[in-house]
């Protein structure tokens, strides 16, 4: 990564979110649950930080507390320099029209009872700029995202995924901002309407330099875009760097699976992952992979594994993951038993 | 490639739903053979009348859909059967996955209850001699802990492990169909590859004949025999999978294949179709895919395509496909 | 389990205290009870003793706390009319009301929940339609009117059944059949709806492409799955039974608390008035804690984590 | 044969249930009813509504009239067997005046009393402190003789577990709100009923109550509306039976403070003359009522006068109304019962509005519910607001100073009414010895009254049963609450 | 540009998803009739009745309908105990009985749902008071705080509409905070906050326009609930107080004349069930339309 004097765009150091979840069961009595465990990263200005991992891995979380609509359990989380939980009302108010989202699900991101016009003007209206003034921007805004004039009085039912995921850019582009928070925005399309959304991210993102955080299954699309990947599981950041490398070179073995399940071309049954996923509510010992990583071995099941440089810019935590990497390690099948 | 009588044939299946005034025809003319222990693929776009076409099959459209055509399963006419004797055939000789693994088990009952209840009617079906116990089924679909999976509520299990539970349900009695609606659309991809090969092995044990429908085109790939492609209501492609993926024939399939994620030099390359899917209550009188098709000539947006056969089992809807690849 | 009882009965001691607020006010509000319970020969002394003699004398927020001392002990104080214990009154009376509430609530469930889910099975036909004029019409009737046409069906044209009264299990057919046809309307409806809703599921599609019967798809996970809201509703349904049957009670002179309720407002009784309301209050919290239970019993969802 | 010896029950659907068991707190409603029948007094109303011996053989008078001399029926008996002694009369009044039981009513009738002596163990002699005329008409509703070994040796509240008096009906047991029953008292001095147990059933609705009769549940329905005697007199199995009451409606006229107009004689005499009562009784109580002239039926003692009536003449009394520049800008306000202690009460209320109405006076109907009626009705300032009431009123018995007291007095109760003269006439009222003078007196003080208008009497209502074609009863007139000791079997 | 394209079915994202019609299919005629028809009565009230609603007349008593013997063309329904034409009456007491009803529910209804919204968005403190007291009043059987308030207050229309509120809110208050919890979790109030919208313009326009559907359903099905309410105010006395006429008052005072005018109760009793009826079919269809799943 570049050392420029100027601090990166965003900056996680050791970010942790734990939920208690009460309620859900009515009996049982509230227990924490660690959605996101001492994650640190960093995104500069003008590029992307790809985020990928299993369902429920933690990385809505992550997306959640930089925008704000969390709050970090431990940690910090600065942007442009600033701890983003330590704001005045008016810098929180500036930091809201510098950074701005888009969900995965185009059915559910637009109020449906709003037209298009007030849907992607609303973040202005919402900085005070006033009504006439701000749905003036409106057919410039869609036309920003390939959308035909004529659509702004439409509601968002009249619209197909695809377009709705548009509106959805749209919206958070109207106040120019620094940041867009994309969380697995394309999941929901279909192949062909995601392709076109891609495309459009990637432009914009060449031409207004904007910063992202893009959050997604599918490794190709991830590397599509991104400059710099981090790879969660469950909850914590296994393994951090360049995209292609990662995605090219994987170093954890997590990541393995997830490059090698990703090709598509071995034949079905080549990659299968065995053993059992963990319980988030009482996690395992050690290194939370072991349950089904094919390497673990007792100091797995004895020691958290830290973050390590497999090799320059390349993070990963894994004990083993130089043994793996030089073809040393023998396969000795997931450790389900506690050490 | 099994030859012979063939397990399911579709002939002239039409789908129509909304006013009759104004019909939305999700699924139009449709022509569809399929062999025993054959493995077929469906693929298009979302609304082209994937799910509208197996639920025709299976006669669990809802009331609002007017079906006509044939259905013949096994030289039984599905869509005139009686609906007791239609009951009959599901679950034993035809059976189905739903699209949703999350919800497609009764949130209330455990999954012993579920599965026994569903192992009960196929005793009573006469299939008693290869059902095994709800165990046996459970592990059949490499269910971790058996019983006590038996003892949990779907709500307990992930989604990998209730979609095993369901492809276990719908496999009990070896069925000579199943049908599979996206079956692994909602899960990771290491799950999604367990399911796929479930489906393999059940092909090679019981000879069973899958039909599954799914946006992942690299499933079909790895999968099936044959694969169907629809657009609009319509199949406008259908082949054995080596050569459509290898020859894609109709601009549409072309598009498809073309806009998944490409790695070249390093770099990965989308090719999105431009423009949007037709509206199925005001189809143009053409093809229609004419309006987004780069190799559109006139005749296209004013005559519907005939069939047109490219190969041993590969045929096309396409005006143009007669003059190779365009 | 203990915190979610823990939490709950928290919860209700706060609405508790809240009613007796509530209550209070509400009796105070309905105005002096002195000529009422004194005959119009009563001198200014007479009011004046009587007065003293109930504490109505003294200023409003101090008989509250009287009040809510006594209410504490389990005192509701002494009924101005009938000089007894208050509560020992809308004890009597609350029997009598819990059970035609109770056979009530069996009508309109043996009524509404077969009506319902036939209607939800047959969408569009004549059944489903006719079941739409049944529920309409329960709800469009009031209840004296349904009360006073089956009295004169069933006691005077056609003598088979007593007119009122209370005591005999023939007592109970009339006003049971009037309150259960009134709550039978919402039961039906609700039933249809979730039943719709029900089998509309992908786990009903999925038992149906399995080959399950229809019979144990339609009995065993459709209902019981509709079954969900009915439950809560049907608790809710059971307090508005018991505090609001005043006219069944009254057409067929069944002694219960909703009658007593009403003649104690009508004679400023405050004392039955703080009784009756808070007594029939703590059955109805208790109902929908019951409620809140069995969901847990019915919905693994909610009980098993 | 040998069956019909045992007497056949009785049942019988009264509205509301009791309020209290103890005669000496009497209350009111429903409760004289019960009363009446397990209790009775000294005097009482014979069959014909007049006041005759009940526990009492004889009686005499003292020429001033302070002291009355009383002898007891010798084979007058306590349900508990035992026989009713002087002493239990001195009893009963000591225990109806003690200030522990502090009955209101005590105050009518029983305050007037200096003392009872016992003369022996059947005679006593009764002193008043004020000359009375109507002592004797009231002996029977105020003063119910009670067994004094019952009431010492009870307990708390003797009366509340076992009401034990001597009437031709005992007590046996009671369920709140459902029933009462009783049982025909064989031991009785006379008047022994022909049925054994008698079930009172409480049924408040009307219309159930009226059922109750129809299918043949009960013998006897009380408190039939006239509406629904009307058809049930159609009916085959059933006959309907009226006695005269003595419920009084009328209205109020608010001559104190409300519409300037109404202080006048004439303007209030005038409104007298708008309303057709013929009409509007043949309408709202079907003819189930007598209709009145004066203030009071005419078998109350002294409201016989002679006396024009208004009629129905509305062109005059809107003649009269422009003369005495009466101010028809200003709406009357008429206040009613909306829930009904009186049949008919909204009809009447609309019906007399009607007819002013029709003469040219606007108003405005406000109904409130009994409660909140009778706070304003019987409240000490009376409400400016209020120009006329809608009012009922039972007279105790045939004497008529309980409710002119109550009526017209300046400042009483119910008097939206003050005139000095009248006043002072009403307090000589009982201070005659002679009956016949007094009687003279209070006719030329009805005659007043009628000039004077203070309100528009209507109708007394008449008190309709519905009866099971088997019986046969003539239920005693002018009493709100007949025994029921005359109901008999029809051969 | 397609309209139904990518729409699939049950994916409209249950009660307020993407599609939104009108109803579904055509409004049910009968019922959309005889509403405009109650409309037309409440609105031209005594303009439109032959007679003055309240107006006796004794030379007419309980005249009986034109078509039945004794009857007459000039009281095509009869006339009531006091001689006053039934017609007149009911097209008086529409007014009345959906004024009232009509007004009770809209009050209510902006309480409770001002209450249920404030709840539900705010949380907390506001949350748990509300609540409680929302919990308190249904726990409060509605027939006390009507007679309460009538006794208290007197019978006026305003007072029984007072009441009817006050038995109404909470029930709304409930709703719509159990609205407002699971539509605050959605995406896009999120992303409202995400664009820095503050709570009140979050709840009031993101919130509550998508809250509003079931809040109407119940509304039109409350209509017809009010009515019958009243009607067994009127029942206890305590209801509408003539001179003002409703429908439930007539039913009420007619009931005693069940067996000797049936044309009493008959009248009142059609229109109460006719109105209800079609309230209810009405609200059926707007459900139908609104939410695709047809919760109640
Ligand atoms: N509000 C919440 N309360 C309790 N637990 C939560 C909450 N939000 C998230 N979690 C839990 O935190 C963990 C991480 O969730 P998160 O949504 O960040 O996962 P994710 O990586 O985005 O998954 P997906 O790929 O499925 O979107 C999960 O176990 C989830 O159940
Ligand atoms: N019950 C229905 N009523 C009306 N239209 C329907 C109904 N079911 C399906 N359709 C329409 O039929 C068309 C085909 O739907 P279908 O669900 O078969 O598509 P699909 O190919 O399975 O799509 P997906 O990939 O999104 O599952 C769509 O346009 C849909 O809107
Ligand atoms: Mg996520
Ligand atoms: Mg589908």
């Amino acid at each position: 990564m570049s050392a420029d004097a100027a601090p990166p765009m965003v900056e996680a150091i050791g970010l942790t979110k734990t939920f208690a979840i009460p309620a859900a069961t009515l009996f049982g009595r509230a227990r924490p649950v660690a959605a996101a465990v001492d994650v640190s990263f960093r995104i500069p200005r003008g590029r992307t930080f790809g985020l990928v991992g299993e369902s429920g891995s933690g990385k809505s979380t992550v997306a959640k507390l930089l925008l704000k609509l969390e709050a970090p359990s431990a940690g910090r989380l600065l942007v442009e320099g600033q701890d983003i939980f330590a704001q005045t009302p008016a810098e929180e108010l500036a930091y809201r029209r510098k950074v701005q989202a888009v969900f995965q699900d185009p059915y559910g991101a637009l109020s449906p009872r709003m037209r298009a016009d007030r849907i992607v003007t609303e973040p202005l209206r919402a900085h005070g700029m006033d009504r006439r003034e701000a749905e003036a921007r409106a057919p410039e805004l869609l036309r920003l995202v390939g959308l035909p004039p004529d659509s702004a009085r439409k509601y968002p039912h009249e619209f197909s995924g695809g377009q709705r995921q548009r509106l959805a850019i749209a919206r958070a582009l109207s106040v120019d901002p620094a940041l867009l928070v994309l969380d697995e925005p394309v999941s929901a399309l279909d192949v062909s309407v995601r392709a076109q959304v891609l495309t459009l991210l990637r432009e914009m993102q060449q031409r207004l330099d904007l910063t992202y955080l893009f959050i997604g299954h599918d490794l190709a699309v991830v590397r599509y875009l991104s400059d710099t990947v981090g790879v969660m599981y469950f909850g914590r950041l296994v393994e951090l760097g360049p995209a292609r490398r990662v995605l090219r070179r994987p170093a954890h073995p997590y990541t393995r699976r997830l490059v090698a399940l990703a090709a598509g071309d071995a034949p079905l049954g080549a990659v299968r992952l065995q053993g059992e996923l963990p319980n988030p509510l009482a996690p395992p010992s050690g290194c939370l992979f072991r349950t089904r990583c094919p390497y673990a071995d007792a100091t797995c099941a004895a020691r958290l594994p830290e973050m390590r440089l497999a090799e320059p810019d390349h993070l990963v935590a894994c004990h083993h993951h130089e043994a793996v990497a030089a073809g040393a390690k023998a396969e000795t099948g997931p450790m389900l038993q506690e050490a | 490639m099994p030859h012979g009588e063939p397990l399911l044939a579709i002939r002239g299946l039409n789908v129509e739903f909304g006013l009759p005034a104004r019909p939305v025809r999700a699924v139009a003319d449709a022509d569809l053979t399929l062999a025993p222990g054959e493995i077929l693929g469906i693929a298009g776009e979302s609304g082209s009348g994937k799910t509208t076409l197996c639920a025709a099959v299976m006669r669990t459209l809802p009331r609002t859909a007017r079906v006509s055509g044939r259905v013949e399963f096994a030289g039984k006419e599905l869509l005139s059967l009686p609906e007791r004797e239609m009951a009959r055939l599901r679950g034993r000789d035809l059976a189905m996955v739903l699209q949703n693994p999350m919800t497609s088990l009764d949130p209330l009952y455990t999954i012993g209850n579920q599965l026994e209840e569903v192992l009960r009617e196929r005793r009573r079906g006469g299939g008693a001699g290869r059902l095994g116990s709800a165990v046996e089924v459970l592990r059949r679909v490499h269910l971790t802990a058996p019983e006590l999976r038996l003892r949990q509520y779907p709500h307990q299990l992930s989604g990998g492990m209730r979609q095993r539970v369901l492809v276990g349900m719908a496999t009990a009695a070896a069925p000579r169909l199943l049908i599979a609606d996206e079956p692994t659309t909602a899960l990771d991809a290491s799950i999604q590859d367990e399911i796929l090969i479930l489906f393999r092995e059940l092909r090679e044990s019981a000879g069973t004949a899958v039909v599954i429908v799914t946006h992942d085109l690299s499933a079909i790939r790895r999968l099936s025999d044959r694969v169907v492609i629809m657009y609009a209501g319509r199949i406008v492609e259908e082949g054995p999978t080596v050569e459509v993926f290898r020859a894609p024939r109709h601009p549409y399939t072309q598009a498809l294949l073309a806009s998944l994620p490409r790695i070249e030099e390093e770099e990965v390359v989308l090719q999105p179709i431009p423009g949007q899917v037709p509206d199925l209550a005001r189809l143009p009188p053409g093809c229609a895919f004419a309006a987004r098709c780069p190799a559109a000539i006139p005749l296209c947006r004013e005559e519907r395509p005939r069939e047109r056969t490219v190969g041993e089992r590969h045929r096309v809807f396409c005006w143009r496909a007669g003059e190779g690849a365009a | 389990m203990a915190r979610f009882l823990l939490t709950r009965l928290g919860q209700a001691l706060v609405t508790l205290a809240l009613l007796t607020v509530l209550i209070f006010v509400l009796a105070r509000l309905t105005g002096d009870p002195t000529p009422l319970v004194l005959p119009s020969e009563a001198t200014e002394a007479d009011r004046a003793f009587f007065r003293q003699q109930y504490g109505l004398d003294r200023p409003v927020h101090e008989q509250y706390v009287v009040f809510l001392r006594n209410v504490l002990r389990g005192d509701f104080g002494i009924s101005f009319r009938y000089r007894e214990p208050a509560f020992d009154l809308v004890l009597a009376a609350i029997g009598p009301t819990l059970q035609l509430a109770g056979v009530s609530m069996l009508v309109a469930i043996l009524l509404g929940l077969p009506l319902g889910i036939a209607a939800a099975l047959r969408p569009g036909s004549w059944l489903a339609a006719t079941v739409r004029g049944y529920a309409s019409l329960g709800q469009a009737m009031p209840t004296f009117w349904t009360g006073l046409m089956l009295i004169f069906v069933f006691a005077i044209s056609i003598p088979v059944l007593p007119s009122s009264g209370y005591g005999t299990a023939a007592n109970f057919v009339l006003p049971a059949v009037t309150l259960g046809f009134y709550a039978s309307a919402s039961v039906t409806m609700l039933t249809w709806a979730n039943m719709t809703e029900a089998l509309r599921s992908d786990f009903v599609q999925m038992e149906r492409v399995l080959g399950i019967p229809r019979r144990l798809i339609v009995l065993k996970h459709a209902l019981r799955n509709a079954s969900l809201p009915i439950v809560t509703y049907l608790g809710l349904q059971f307090g508005l039974l018991l505090g609001g049957a005043v006219v069944t009670e009254r057409v067929f002179a069944w002694p219960g608390v909703g009658q007593m309720l009403v003649d104690a407002i009508l004679n400023r009784d405050y004392p039955v008035v703080q009784a009756a309301v808070m007594l029939t209050a703590v059955l109805v919290m208790t109902i929908n804690l019951v409620v809140d239970l069995l969901y847990a019993v019915l919905d693994p969802r909610v009980s098993r984590s | 044969p040998a069956r019909a010896q045992a007497r056949p029950p009785l049942t019988v659907a009264i509205g509301t249930d009791l309020i209290t068991q103890d005669p000496c707190r009497i209350a009111g409603g429903n409760d004289y009813f019960f009363f009446a029948n397990v209790f009775e007094g000294l005097y009482g109303p014979d069959e014909n509504g007049k006041p005759a011996p009940l526990l009492a053989e004889s009686h005499t008078a003292s020429p001033d009239g302070l002291s009355y001399e009383f002898t007891l029926r010798p084979n007058a008996r306590f349900h508990s067997g035992e026989p009713v002694t002087a002493e239990d009369v001195r009893f009963s009044w000591q225990r109806a005046v003690a200030p522990e039981t502090r009955n209101p009513r005590a105050s009518v009738l029983v305050a007037n009393i200096a003392d009872v002596e016992v003369l022996d163990q059947r005679r006593c002699r009764v002193k008043l402190k004020q000359r009375d005329a109507s002592f004797l008409d009231n002996c029977g509703e105020y003063w119910y003789i009670i067994s004094k070994k019952h009431a010492e040796a009870g307990g708390e509240n003797p009366f509340d577990r076992q009401p034990i008096g001597t009437g031709p009906f005992a007590f046996v047991e009671r369920r709140v709100r459902s029933y009462i029953k009783l049982r025909g008292f064989e031991q009785h001095w006379g008047r022994v009923p022909a049925f054994g147990e008698v079930t009172l059933k409480i049924i408040p609705d009307d219309q159930s109550r009226v059922a109750q009769v129809q299918t043949g549940e009960s013998d006897i329905v009380t408190n039939v509306p006239p509406v629904l005697a009307a058809p049930l007199q159609r009916l085959p199995n059933v006959q309907v039976v009226r006695a005269p009451s003595f419920q009084n409606i009328y209205i109020a006229i608010n001559a104190l403070n409300g519409h300037p107009g109404l202080r006048r004689a004439d303007v209030r005499r005038a409104l007298n003359m708008a309303v057709d009562k013929a009409a509007l009784l043949r309408a709202t109580m079907l003819g189930f009522a007598q209709q009145l002239e004066q203030p009071c039926h005419p078998d109350i003692f002294g409201c016989d006068a002679q006396v024009t009536p208004y009629g129905y003449n509305p062109d005059r009394a809107r003649q009269i109304l422009t003369e005495a520049g009466f101010d028809f800008g200003r709406p009357l306000k008429l206040l009613g019962q909306g829930t009904g202690r009186v049949p008919q009460a909204r009809e009447t209320l609309q019906g007399v509005a009607a007819f002013l109405n029709r003469i040219g006076i606007r108003t405005e109907i406000n109904m409130l519910d009994y409660g909140a009626w009778i706070s304003v009705y019987g409240a000490r300032q009376k409400d400016p607001s209020v120009d006329m009431v809608f009012a009922n009123f039972t007279d105790y018995n045939a004497d008529p100073s309980g409710r002119l007291l109550r009526q017209v007095r300046t400042g009483a109760t119910y008097s939206w009414y003050s005139n000095p003269e009248i006043d002072a006439m009403l307090d000589r009222m009982n201070d005659f010895a002679s009956i016949e003078e007094r009687r003279a007196f209070v006719r030329r003080l009805f005659a007043r009254l009628h000039e004077e208008a203070p309100l528009i009497p209507l109708w007394t209502v008449d008190s309709i049963y519905g009866v099971g074609r088997g019986l046969s009863w003539k239920p005693t007139p002018h009493v709100s609450w007949p025994v029921l000791w005359n109901v008999r079997r029809a051969s | 540009m397609s309209a139904a394209a990518g729409e699939r079915p049950g994916d409209a994202g249950g009660l307020f998803g993407g599609r939104i019609r009108a109803g579904a299919g055509r409004p049910p005629l009968f019922a959309t009739a005889i509403c405009l028809l109650l409309v037309v009565a409440a609105l031209g009230g005594g303009a439109i009745a032959p007679y003055v609603p309240d107006e006796a007349d004794f030379t007419a008593i309980l005249a009986p309908p034109a078509w039945v013997e004794g009857g007459s063309l000039a009281h095509p329904l009869g006339t009531d105990q006091l001689g006053r034409d039934m017609l007149s009456r009911l097209i008086a007491g529409a007014r009345i009985s959906l004024l009232t009803a009509g007004a009770a529910v809209l009050a209510g209804g902006t309480v409770g749902v001002a209450l249920g919204l404030a709840a539900g968005y705010l949380g907390g403190v506001v949350e748990a008071v509300v609540m409680r007291v929302v919990d308190a009043f249904l726990a409060l059987p509605f027939i006390l705080m009507a007679l309460a308030f009538v006794a208290a207050l007197g019978t006026g229309i305003g007072n029984i509409i007072l009441v009817m509120m006050l038995t109404n809110w909470a029930r709304y208050a409930r709703l719509v905070r159990s609205e407002v919890v699971s539509i605050k979790k959605r995406d896009f109030v999120l992303l409202a906050r995400v664009a820095g919208l503050r709570p009140l313009p979050i709840a009031l326009r993101h919130i509550l326009p998508n809250a509003l559907t079931s809040i109407l359903v119940l509304g039109v099905l409350d209509v017809g609930r009010a009515i019958i309410l009243e009607s067994s105010l009127s029942f206890l006395g305590l209801g509408i107080q003539p001179p003002d006429v409703s429908w439930g008052l007539a039913l009420a005072e007619g009931r005693t004349y069940m067996t000797v005018a049936w044309w009493l109760t008959v009248w009142p009793g059609l229109a109460i069930v006719l109105a209800v009826m079609s309230f209810n079919a009405l609200g059926e269809w707007l459900k139908a339309g609104f939410d695709p799943r047809g919760r109640l």
